[in-house]
């Protein structure tokens, strides 16, 4: 068992996570417009890719000396100002979550990551008015989180335990292809949603993927 | 994809700066800040109204925009519901001396970021009230969904409610005659295809030749189940049975009935449904007292009519007749 | 075939039914003389307009009755022109003192029926005159054709006319004035698809995904050929250099113009067009001064737009400007 | 050479004469229209199908007793009435004409037949301002008639030169393939009118076969 103590991440950590979840939405947006297509309205993707990538070119021109917290703040705001749509609200939601768990430290410590990964899937549960099992990004988010918590607490590395809560992510996605959606437009298909993978715990599994493999 | 437009990237813009260009003496276009508000400001103090939600449903919201019906819109992408700072700075423009009315269909992207703009607008000094119309009777309200759509009836409600406005009706009296319209509406829809988003290029889901889909929304989700396509008789029963079964107006109740087309389906065949809808109404001991037959609530270029019936009173007759002037309907002026 | 329809056979009948049902207080349909009339004959003498042509191109003539713009209208079978004992018992009920105006547009069907009815009236005590609308700038008038097609300036003579018949003017000058109309207008179209008669159940032409057909018409023919699909911009330029170059509008000219949909072109999409064309008249130093955006003029389920321009006089647009009251068009009252 | 005086035609073989046109028409109205969907507007079959078998049914209930002269007028009203279009007009102003040539006459002799054919084309020519080659129902109902009054004038027997007549117009049907529309919605097409035959060509080919077939 691993005894040394990580180091806390600083912003150009976050700004390498958040660049990574950006480039795989770029690249896979078709794939995640076509998932919606299935019982919603086929734009995640769209939405997705409209807000990550212009992110990914304002990020560039952001002060690299601000505070993790900072910038998570400015992320959610430049998410909830371009997305739009069910995932704008949400992902922007996510992370305003994280910044306020971070407040003003100056680097995100095991715990603080631990506690911002909670705030963001509290911040799905309140904005969507959500449960486990609805069919949605909380079911990919959800999953993630409590397996990174435990790794943690279990004494794992924090890139064992990012490594273990993509796992659970993309077990939590995999699982949303057998549910019913209950919230979003794919529940007005009611069981027709049953099916295909939910678009945004595809999404959100990307997002752990990219923490897994740059945190 | 077969579409007129530059780039799907655009369309949503270049849609605006073509209805603003053609309707430049009664709305204008703040590209900047993404609102589409009222030339003219009203000449005295009234509420503001304020509708909004995703692209591709047009004339909803942005045709609606003038006297007697909206102070601004807030478009947001195709399909997409706006963003909160697009709703806070079209809130603080509509804002007039008497508070603003938001007027937003019941999509969970539209409750959402409408609701993250009110957070941001709390702590303005505006009186600010929301109505949620979700007059979809294709969808049960028995928690297991996100709930029924807002559909036709917004075209009803910014009518009635914006001629109301023009009055000088007080914020609270408004919020509650927009909540008696909905609460007295009821809309079901038939799709023949799915509509072709720019962004996508290809239809969203397929339908067959000889089906037609029940109980679509406006946004190119599938709807309730695809079943065999009925000649119009046919059709206009089972639509009336849905929104009848559903709302259970009172018997000999007047309504005024929408036939709405959600895009690509032409006058002819809307009128021909309007005939059809009426009698199986009048067949159901509904008297149809007013109409309003055309594409006001759409999804793209989607075939199909949705019919939407709205129990009225005296009182929403009267202020469904008074005087409107936007790009998408006028009469009285 | 996917149409909101009972049978191919009983498809116009049906819509006019609709129709009625719907404008009832402003229009009446008689089906067995197959007219469709003003509900309230006009308080004082005027001229009566009489507007007929085959179905499928709703709302012309059919919408534009009342108030302000048509008389009484005699719809056809779909693309098929009226009857000439339908167009005798309409010009009879439009006569009112002052005479009748019959407007044509220009098609071998519609010409020679509206022919053989001026025959068959020529024995009757009423002044009879007619206009052949003609703007389609897509044919050339070499004699080589049946001449150019009578398209979107069909709305304009009706309404520019019918204005004029409400203020009173005498028949004489008000076929003059309808010429003038005719005169100082260009139309040119552009399709994305071909249209599906009832009767026939399939589009009437295919047209490659990646293509546009130009210099299209209004009853499924196929247009002067098609070509590669281009961006709005590319085919406002094309369209705007087509009628400009054709009604050579003296410089500065202002001018109204008219985006008009094919029948399933969305609102969205046609305003998204005007802003282009409007660009690109006012590169070629056009003014539009006013602007009509809508599905006006069209064949039946095609998708397409086509544009006219209307070279304006002050009195032309005092008439544009002045009240009507139809089904589908309605301002000033 | 044939020398026997035919009798006149009556009322009764004219009416044969029209139901068999009506059900050539009726059999073959979806072939019409095709016809008319390479360069005008594909209704060319249906309108001819909704006024000839209306008029089938309406003829059932006319006065037997009336002359040809009548009969031809109150199948031109007919046509005119219930046809539309340009077809509606020039079919019904062919049966119109017929009428004017045959006048009061109680038998429609070989002269008489001839007179009514060449006011029917003379009828299509004034109605339609067309001329041989424009690719019109003329194309086919000309050579039809110069056949029919040659024939008759060489000798020929009524129904022989029927015959000839009818093969005439089916030549003249023919020949349209290859040329260009000026007059009629086709004329829009041009040079890509050019490839079938016209429509009108081929409905009033089957009116002079039919005249073969009964007379
Ligand atoms: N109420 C909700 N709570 C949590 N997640 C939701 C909710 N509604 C939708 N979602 C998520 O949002 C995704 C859809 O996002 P997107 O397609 O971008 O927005 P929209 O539904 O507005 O078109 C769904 O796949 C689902 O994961
Ligand atoms: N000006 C004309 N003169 C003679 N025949 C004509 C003329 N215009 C059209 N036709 C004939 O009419 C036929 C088309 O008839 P139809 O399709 O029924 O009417 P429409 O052209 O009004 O749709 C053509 O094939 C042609 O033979
Ligand atoms: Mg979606
Ligand atoms: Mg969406
Ligand atoms: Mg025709
Ligand atoms: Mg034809």
């Amino acid at each position: 068992m691993k005894t040394t103590i990580e180091p806390g991440l600083n912003r150009a950590d976050l700004e390498r996570w958040v660049t990574d979840f950006g480039r795989r939405i770029v690249d896979q947006h078709e794939a995640l417009s076509d998932l919606d297509a299935f019982s919603g309205d086929a734009d995640h993707g769209s939405n997705m890719e409209r807000g990550l990538s212009s992110l990914l070119t304002v990020m560039a021109e952001w002060d690299p000396a601000g505070r993790p917290g900072d910038f998570l703040r400015d992320v959610g705001l430049h998410i909830v100002g371009s997305v739009g749509g069910s995932s704008g609200a949400l992902y922007g939601t996510m992370f305003l979550r994280m910044a306020r768990a971070v407040g003003d430290a100056t680097v995100v410590t095991d715990d603080l990551l631990v506690a911002a990964f909670e705030g963001a899937a509290h911040g799905v549960i309140d904005r969507g008015k959500v449960r486990p099992g609805d069919k949605t990004m909380l079911d990919a988010l959800g999953p993630a989180v409590e397996a990174l918590r435990q790794g943690l607490a279990n004494g794992a590395s924090r890139s064992s335990a990012l490594r273990t809560a993509a796992a659970a992510a993309d077990a939590g996605r995999e699982a949303t292809a057998d549910m019913v959606a209950r919230r979003g437009k794919s529940s007005y298909a009611r069981d027709r949603s049953r099916g295909v993978v939910d678009p945004g715990s595809a999404s959100a599994a990307m997002l752990v993927r990219a923490a897994a493999a740059t945190l | 994809m077969k579409k007129f437009i530059n780039s799907p990237a655009t369309v949503v813009d270049d849609y605006l700066h073509g209805l603003s260009s053609a309707h430049g003496a009664i709305l204008e276009w703040d590209p900047e800040n993404r609102v589409l508000q009222r030339r003219d400001p009203p000449s005295t103090p009234k509420v503001g109204l304020v509708g909004g939600g995703g692209s591709g449903c047009e004339p909803t919201h942005t045709g609606f925009v003038g006297h007697g019906m909206l102070d601004a819109a807030v478009p947001g992408q195709i399909f997409t519901s706006p963003v909160p700072s697009q709703i806070v700075a079209a809130t603080r423009r509509a804002e007039n001396g008497k508070g603003v009315l938001h007027v937003i269909k019941n999509f969970t992207g539209e409750v959402m970021n409408f609701g993250m703009a009110e957070e941001i607008l709390y702590f303005e000094h505006l009186d600010l009230a929301q109505v949620i119309v979700n007059d979809d009777v294709s969808i049960a309200d028995d928690g297991e969904t996100a709930g029924r759509r807002g559909l036709g009836a917004t075209v009803l409600v910014e009518k009635v409610a914006g001629a109301a406005a023009e009055e000088g009706m007080e914020l609270h009296a408004l919020t509650s005659l927009a909540e008696s319209v909905v609460a007295r509406s009821g809309t079901f829809g038939v799709g023949l295809s799915s509509c072709t988003s720019p962004a996508r290029g290809k239809p969203v889901y397929d339908l067959a030749e000889s089906e037609m889909d029940l109980g679509i929304g406006i946004s190119g989700e599938p709807g309730r189940g695809a079943v065999p396509l009925l000649p119009a008789r046919g059709i206009a029963a089972l639509m009336v049975d849905e929104v009848l079964s559903d709302l259970s107006p009172a018997t000999g109740a007047k309504v005024l009935m929408l036939v709405n087309g959600m895009g690509a389906t032409p006058h002819q065949e809307l009128y021909l449904m309007a005939g059809e809808l009426e009698a199986a109404a009048r067949a159901q001991g509904v008297a149809v007292e007013r109409q309003l037959v055309g594409s006001f609530v759409t999804s793209l270029d989607q075939a199909g009519v949705a019919v939407t019936f709205l129990e009225l009173t005296d009182e929403l007759t009267r202020l469904w007749d008074a005087p409107v002037e936007t790009a998408a309907l006028r009469w009285g002026r």
